[in-house]
């Protein structure tokens, strides 16, 4: 009886879509008071901005499809931003002291490489909980940087690095492109293959995963170096944006991290972690700092009204989930 | 001859984390024969005494099964509300510590709020309050100046200053709290209900456990303990910083986390915390006595750092076994 | 030689400090249904696990279809074409149905996975041969218990090369319309020659479905019994104890029933509605009802676990706060609850820690826990419920079904209170303590108590209750006098059967 | 000045973070002199990222303002003034000078250095062993003039040796850091082996260092910083303050300058690329107490 009852949109349902509902609320309040936002040219600075949040999130979303969505003992990779800037510093210090970009990618991607395997094994051999694990691994990685690049700025004028700011192919900026590319694999790698299924399979339920023959433990390692590599891509966005590397761009990056897949969550008519979820989460968010900033709120507040969203979009989404 | 590798690996796990312990000690008193000597060893137990405070209240949320990542904010307010007690209200300085403990019960009761109330996830829940708590002190503080408070009362500066029988005061409230942390969440009822609900939300419900009212408790305690922290640190410099909280949080999340990578069944507990802290503080300040670039420092930081947890989860594991 | 399908020999296996199997032998043959019963630690599961490899044993011998396995991996048992259904519902809430067979089996399309295929494949293995039409697109975590199982069975089976369908109790977090679902599921997979090994401490589903039987008692086979009848229960009880349980139920004694637990007009959002009943001290009062009926609903209602929109509940004339679980207790209202693993016990606790949960406040001195209070407070509870092993500082996670019930249990009388709730009391407990169970039950209500029992086990309800209250539908249909009916009744009035009889009765 | 007017323009503010005294004030000084001007202000503040600083001006661009002035920074705003100037606004910096503005507001770095190097020399006597914070220089240009030039001062006194390794600073909760970082640097240099300390780009670890000083219970150590913010010069002017020497700037007045800057520009004057403000030497108490209320920030009794 149960199985043939046609599926038809509920009110619980149209709950389920409160917190994406609340965004547009608060973009159209935006556009209406600051008429420069809803333009072609304010949306490309918007997904330019967040091009590095948005590389980073893809990265852990696949660690959370892993691990699973519990903070504290499930999956999460806090160390993506420290690889991210490591990536970048390593480059920006070869190309200043005239190495080829192709060997500053090499060395980069292989030192990103290390941080993920070294994670992967702390957690998957040794046992340890991802949150410590990452953290501590973000303090040392951020230090070796800071040892690599003696914490300074060193400006990076390469010109396929500045290609990734100010190129564009077709009217839009080569970057985006990109990013969009590197997401739609990794979408269709996480959401659309086994080995993504099985990814998210293990992260929903560890037992489930293994008695169907699913490797978890490889899984979860595989989805740390994963997560590496997105640092290392995220590395060149950064130097991209920042024409070059400035010592201290982890902390924020990771707090826009975690606020962004974490709320991107929410979104999910699962209410799951998903790649896409954390990717517009990414999006929402840097449109809704950019668009406060537009209409000139003033600035001590908007760490207020970033916070106050979060409570509002998940406890309405709790709320969804309640009502079911 | 593989019997012999065996249990030297198996010794190296068993008592890993003390080794690690031991072995830095040593090399830091090698390296550095200043290490050794009683000033700096109590400069050590001092410098550890805000770090100690902050990690025994989240000591507290983790074994609810929670995070709190708003202990600074608990710290900003803390000494923000005593700081101005005394600076704009003239109030003395007993009403002006209790001013900032209330100022940090404010920041536990939000959370609460959230997590109870509004059953958000305290990771989300207490990553909001970091974010509005950060704003409102920079609102209040117009930008995020410091308010300096030169003449405060001796009285009041002594919580950081003073020394009580020789020990440093702010060791002594660190050491209290200590005593405190261990009979609530070691060793009393409310410590064994906690610990049932952290592990067990529904088991507790059905046993009778009020676990909202624990909750909520444990959220406005641990904050409150924060607050002390406030305190020292306003006392500490005469002055408050904002947003000066946050430089706690990273530390105090690896001493709860090493402490409860201590502990048999890897459970938070204010002995392991203990242990984290001071090993903590003891890298920190050998590695600062060894001369080292700071840059170079920092990495080592960081480094032994995740050697040190791995050890310590390794050793909890093998004696698992 | 190969008319076993599976053939295990003298497997010892052991554990430190325990010998889990000592000279097992389980052989089944090709095609049957095979039971396998015993008291609760007596080596099934250990068994199960050798022979999906997952544990190896230290000695005996594992052929498979005539093909000794030597080491038995879980990867070479599957290609050999054994499946398991684990107890545990193994699943992934937020996985669709589709998801959930195809784990870790996933069929490939020309662009990634083939959805479509794998969903039509789904659909049509569920319907044709499990017997249940189910939408692919459902989530798990939107599904029944039944339901549930059967998408196990379907992941199992669904690559069409299972030759042995190995059971562990899968019956047991099913009501009895529900057991239907998996007995008929179970009929057609026999039907298509796949050997079925089904373990389950319901001896009724063994003599109903299997064609040979083998009983464990600590970790030996001690008999192998052919021609499973009806008849064969008492047979089977005594190999599996060692004793012939005369009486699985306490005799039935004449009480004197004062009032106690009153419930007038009970009513809760979209569960159940206008349920009043009287459950007298010194009576046990059982409710029956399938699942969906409001049965779990009521007791989680009448405990503070669900918000209730209407009625009071007192005791003795008092009316009882049950808003909360915390303000139940406080009152006298204990709950044992059917989930004893995620909602009876704190698993990562000792026994003692758990026993003495509730009553913290008397182990206690100036609000320290008194360890060696505790201690003796629980030492007097294992010595008088027989938990096993006898060790306040045992970790609940390690004891089995019955043990663990009885440390619920244990908490609970250590407390004062008066009004018992038993919700589903010995699922997954083996008969030996599921007597010793309700003669708890029964001594409980002998001192005074009022007992609830809610229970999808009509046999259970009409030996240990006095009177019987069946729900459908969130309303109370019926009440039966235990004495005055039959299971028969029982089971007809709790399927709506009794009604239809009533109406064309009375038409 | 009185023709000067920026009625009807609405000029960006991008501010690095106002956490820090001088940045507040600078922002400050910046908006509300334009909006005493008639301009329309829109502020956008990094909140001490760098990174974000600089993408604050895409949303000044996007918004089509008339000019921007740009507090601080480090080079990742380059791009941005570059995008800013291709789009026809101009762009004025405080403190970071840059080929791609039309002018920047700053205090005199080089005579900071300089002046902060002699008066902590001469505090000495000429000789000693002196600690430095300063884990600026390279990060940020104008520590590098400041902490730079103090040591190229330091080259004319062969006795006084900079004791190695230099010791960085934290942003975040810098005076607690430094005080920790002090006394831990006491305990590794007793009484007659260390003589002074000095942070090399501005002042609030000074804050901490004084603190750990009277703490141990040194009074051989003297203490000398940049900036001269209230809190500072307000150490400085107490009884026996091991703190001796400071360079006060006046930040207020540097972000007022840069806005009349812009209304100078606008009204069709030719700038210089930059603009020098004054700064104020304060060596010893009673310049401090002067210092205090010379620039605004009340009295000393
Ligand atoms: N992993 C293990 N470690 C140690 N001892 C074990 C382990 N697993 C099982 N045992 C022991 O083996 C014995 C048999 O356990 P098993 O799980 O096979 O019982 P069972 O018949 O399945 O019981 P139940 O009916 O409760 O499921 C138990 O008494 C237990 O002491
Ligand atoms: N790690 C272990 N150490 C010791 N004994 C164990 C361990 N794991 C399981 N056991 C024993 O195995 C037996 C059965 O374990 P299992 O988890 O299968 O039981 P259960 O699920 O509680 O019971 P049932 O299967 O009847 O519901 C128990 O008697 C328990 O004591
Ligand atoms: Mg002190
Ligand atoms: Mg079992």
């Amino acid at each position: 009886m149960r199985g043939e009852v046609p599926s038809v949109l509920k009110i619980t349902d149209l709950v389920g879509y409160l917190p994406l509902v609340i965004f547009g609320l608060v973009l159209t309040y935006i556009s209406l008071h600051a008429p420069n936002f809803l333009t072609l040219q304010s949306l490309e600075l918007i997904v330019m901005q967040s091009l590095p949040v948005v590389l980073v999130c893809a990265g852990l979303a696949v660690v959370v499809m892993a691990g699973g969505d519990d903070v504290v003992s499930g999956g999460i990779d806090l160390s993506i931003p420290a690889t991210a800037v490591l990536s970048a510093g390593i480059t920006a210090q070869m190309l200043t002291s005239g190495m080829p970009l192709a060997l500053c990618a090499v060395v980069a991607l292989a030192a990103c490489i290390v941080v993920g395997l070294s994670n992967a094994v702390l957690i998957t051999k040794i046992g340890m909980t991802p949150l410590l694990t990452t953290l501590a691994m973000f303090v040392a990685v951020v230090g070796v940087n800071n040892v690599i690049t003696v914490s300074r700025r060193i400006n990076v004028d390469h010109s396929w690095i500045v290609a990734l700011r100010a190129q564009e192919i077709a009217g839009i900026p080569a970057g985006i492109l990109l990013v969009a590319l590197i997401v739609a694999i990794l979408f269709f790698a996480a959401h659309r293959t086994g080995w993504g299924l099985n990814l998210q399979a293990a992260g929903g339920s560890r037992d489930a995963a293994e008695i169907s023959g699913i490797d978890a433990n490889r899984l979860v390692a595989q989805s740390f170096v994963v997560a590496a590599f997105t640092g290392f891509l995220c590395g060149f966005f950064l130097l991209a944006r920042g024409s070059g590397s400035s010592p201290g761009v982890q902390d924020n990056l990771m707090l826009e991290m975690v606020l962004a897949t974490f709320l991107g969550a929410a979104f999910s008519p699962r209410r799951v972690v998903t790649l896409w979820g954390a990717v517009l989460g990414a999006l929402l968010v840097a449109a809704i700092s950019i668009g406060f900033k537009s209409i000139g709120v003033n600035v001590f507040w908007t760490g207020l009204i970033k916070g106050s969203l979060i409570v509002v979009v998940v406890a309405f989404s709790a709320l969804a989930q309640r009502g079911r | 001859m593989t019997t012999r590798a065996n249990t030297l690996r198996d010794v190296l796990l068993r008592f890993g984390f003390l080794i690690v312990f031991a072995a830095f000690f040593v090399l830091f008193a090698f390296w550095n024969p200043v290490f050794l000597q009683g000033g700096n060893l109590l400069n050590i137990v001092e410098g550890s005494a805000i770090l100690m405070i902050m990690a025994l209240g989240l000591t507290l949320i983790v074994a609810t099964g929670g995070i709190d990542l708003s202990i600074g904010i608990a710290l900003d307010f803390g000494a923000a509300f005593a700081v101005v007690a005394m600076s704009t209200y003239g109030l003395d300085w007993f009403s002006a510590a209790c001013a900032g403990v209330i100022g940090g019960s404010l920041v536990g009761i939000f959370n609460a709020i959230l997590v109870v109330g509004l059953r958000i996830s305290p990771f989300l829940a207490t990553l909001s309050t970091f974010f509005i708590g950060s704003s409102v002190q920079r609102i209040f503080t117009n930008g995020g100046g410091p308010i300096s408070y030169r003449r405060m009362p001796t009285e009041f500066r002594n919580i950081a200053q003073g020394d009580i029988l020789g020990v440093p005061t702010e060791a002594v409230i660190a050491a209290v709290l200590v005593v405190i942390y261990y009979l609530l969440l070691e060793r009393s009822i409310w410590g064994r209900r906690i610990h049932a609900m952290g592990m067990q939300r529904p088991a507790a419900i059905v046993a009778g456990i009020r676990v909202n009212r624990i909750l909520f408790g444990c959220f406005v305690f641990a904050a409150m303990t924060c607050a002390v922290g406030g305190l020292i640190a306003a006392a500490n410099i005469r002055m408050f910083t904002p947003l000066s909280g946050f430089s706690y949080l990273l530390d105090a999340i690896a001493a709860v986390f090493i402490g409860a990578a201590l502990h048999p069944r890897g459970r938070p507990n204010v002995l392991g915390t203990v242990a984290g802290v001071l090993f903590l503080g003891m890298v920190a300040n050998g590695l600062n006595l060894m001369g080292l670039n700071f840059n170079t420092k920092d990495a080592l930081q960081g480094i032994i750092l995740v050697s040190a947890l791995a050890f310590a989860v390794a050793q909890r594991r093998a004696r698992g076994s | 030689m190969a008319d076993f399908a599976v053939s295990l020999k003298d497997i010892v296996k052991e554990f430190p400090g325990v010998r889990a199997l000592d000279s097992a032998s389980l052989e089944v043959k090709s095609g049957e249904v095979h039971g396998l019963v015993g008291e609760n630690g007596a080596g099934k599961s250990t068994v199960i696990k050798v022979l999906a490899g997952v544990y190896q044993p230290e000695a005996g011998s594992i052929m498979i279809n005539g093909q000794s396995l030597n080491p038995a991996t879980p990867a070479a048992v599957h290609d050999a074409g054994i499946r398991f259904i684990h107890q545990e519902l193994h699943l992934v809430p937020h996985f669709t149905v589709t998801e959930s067979v195809f784990m870790g089996q996933e069929l490939r399309g020309r662009f990634g996975i083939a959805k479509r295929e794998m969903r039509r494949r789904a659909e049509a293995f569920l319907r044709d041969n499990l017997g249940l039409p189910l939408s692919g697109n459902r989530l798990i975590r939107d599904l029944g218990p039944a339901e549930r199982k059967l998408v196990q069975v379907a992941r199992a089976l669904i690559d069409g090369a299972a030759q042995v369908v190995v059971f562990d109790e899968p019956t047991a977090p099913l009501a009895i319309e529900e057991v239907d679902l998996v007995m008929g599921a179970i009929a057609k997979l026999k039907a298509q020659g796949i050997a079925i090994l089904y373990v389950s401490h319901y001896l009724s589903e063994i003599t109903d479905i299997c064609d040979r039987v083998t009983v464990f008692r600590q970790g030996e086979t001690v008999g192998v019994f052919d021609n499973i009848t009806a008849a064969s229960s008492a047979e089977l009880i005594y190999a599996m104890v060692g004793r012939a349980i005369s009486d699985m139920f306490p005799a039935r004694t004449e009480r004197s029933v004062d009032t106690g637990l009153s419930v007038r007009g009970l009513a809760a959002a979209r569960a159940f509605s206008d349920v009043s009943f009287e459950a007298g001290r010194g009576e046990i009062l059982g409710i029956a009802g399938l699942i969906g009926s409001g049965r779990e609903e009521l007791t989680d209602c009448l405990y503070g676990l669900r918000k209730r929109t209407a009625g009071t509940v007192s005791f003795e004339g008092r009316s009882l706060d049950l808003n909360t679980a915390a303000k139940a207790v406080a009152q006298g209202v204990v709950l044992v609850p059917r989930d004893r693993r995620n909602d009876g016990l704190v698993l990562p606790m000792s026994v003692s820690e758990n026993a003495t949960l509730a009553t913290l406040d008397r182990t206690s001195r100036a609000g320290l826990v008194d360890a060696k209070a505790a201690a003796a407070a629980t030492e007097s509870h294992i010595t008088a419920l027989d938990i096993r092993p006898p060790n306040p500082d045992a970790i609940t996670r390690l004891l089995s079904g019955g043990n663990q019930q009885k440390v619920v249990l244990a908490r609970w009388l250590a407390t004062d209170a008066k009004v018992f709730i038993f919700d589903e009391p010995t699922v997954g407990v083996d008969v030996g303590a599921k007597a010793e169970i309700y003669q708890l039950i029964a001594d409980l209500a002998g001192k005074g108590a009022s007992v609830i029992v809610s229970s999808s086990d009509p046999v259970e309800l009409q030996g240990i209750c006095d009177r019987i209250i069946v729900m459908m539908r969130g309303k109370i249909v019926d009440e039966l006098r235990a004495s005055d009916a039959s299971v028969d009744d029982l089971v007809a009035a709790t399927t709506g059967a009794a009604s239809v009889q009533g109406a064309a009765h009375a038409g | 000045d009185g023709h000067l007017s920026l009625e009807g323009k609405t000029i960006g503010v991008a501010v690095v973070g106002t956490q820090h005294f001088w940045d507040r004030e600078a922002f400050n000084g910046a908006t509300s002199t334009v909006e005493s001007l008639g301009g329309t202000v829109v502020p956008v503040d990094g909140g001490r990222d760098n990174q974000v600083h600089a993408d604050n001006h895409d949303i000044l661009l996007n918004n089509g303002v008339d000019a921007v002035i740009s507090i601080l920074g480090d080079g990742a705003v380059e791009p941005k003034f570059e995008a800013l100037k291709a789009a026809g606004i101009p762009v004025f910096t405080v403190d970071h000078p840059s080929p791609h503005a039309i002018n920047n507001t700053t205090s005199d770095n080089y005579y900071m250095g300089t002046t902060i190097g002699r008066y902590m020399a001469d505090a000495i006597g000429g000789e000693g062993k002196v600690a430095v914070f300063n884990a600026f220089q390279e990060a940020l240009r104008i520590c590098d003039i400041r902490a730079g030039l103090w040591k190229y001062v330091l080259e004319d006194y062969p006795g006084i040796e900079i004791i190695q390794p230099e010791l960085a600073e934290e942003f975040a909760n810098a005076p607690e850091d430094a005080r920790k970082k002090t006394l831990d640097l006491l305990s590794q240099y007793p009484e007659g082996a260390i003589d002074a300390i000095h942070v090399g780009c501005w002042d609030q670890p000074a804050i901490g260092v004084v603190q750990a000083l009277e703490e141990a219970g040194r009074t051989d150590v003297l203490v000398t910083a940049l900036d001269g913010g209230p809190d500072t010069l307000e150490i400085m002017a107490e009884e026996g303050s091991p703190f001796v020497a400071n360079v006060a700037q006046q930040p207020n007045l540097i972000g007022a300058t840069s806005a009349m800057n812009v209304a100078r520009h606008f009204a069709g004057e030719t700038l210089l690329p930059q603009t020098y403000v004054d700064v104020v030497p304060v060596n010893g108490r009673d310049e401090a107490i002067a210092a205090y209320e010379a620039l605004g920030y009340g009295s000393l009794e």
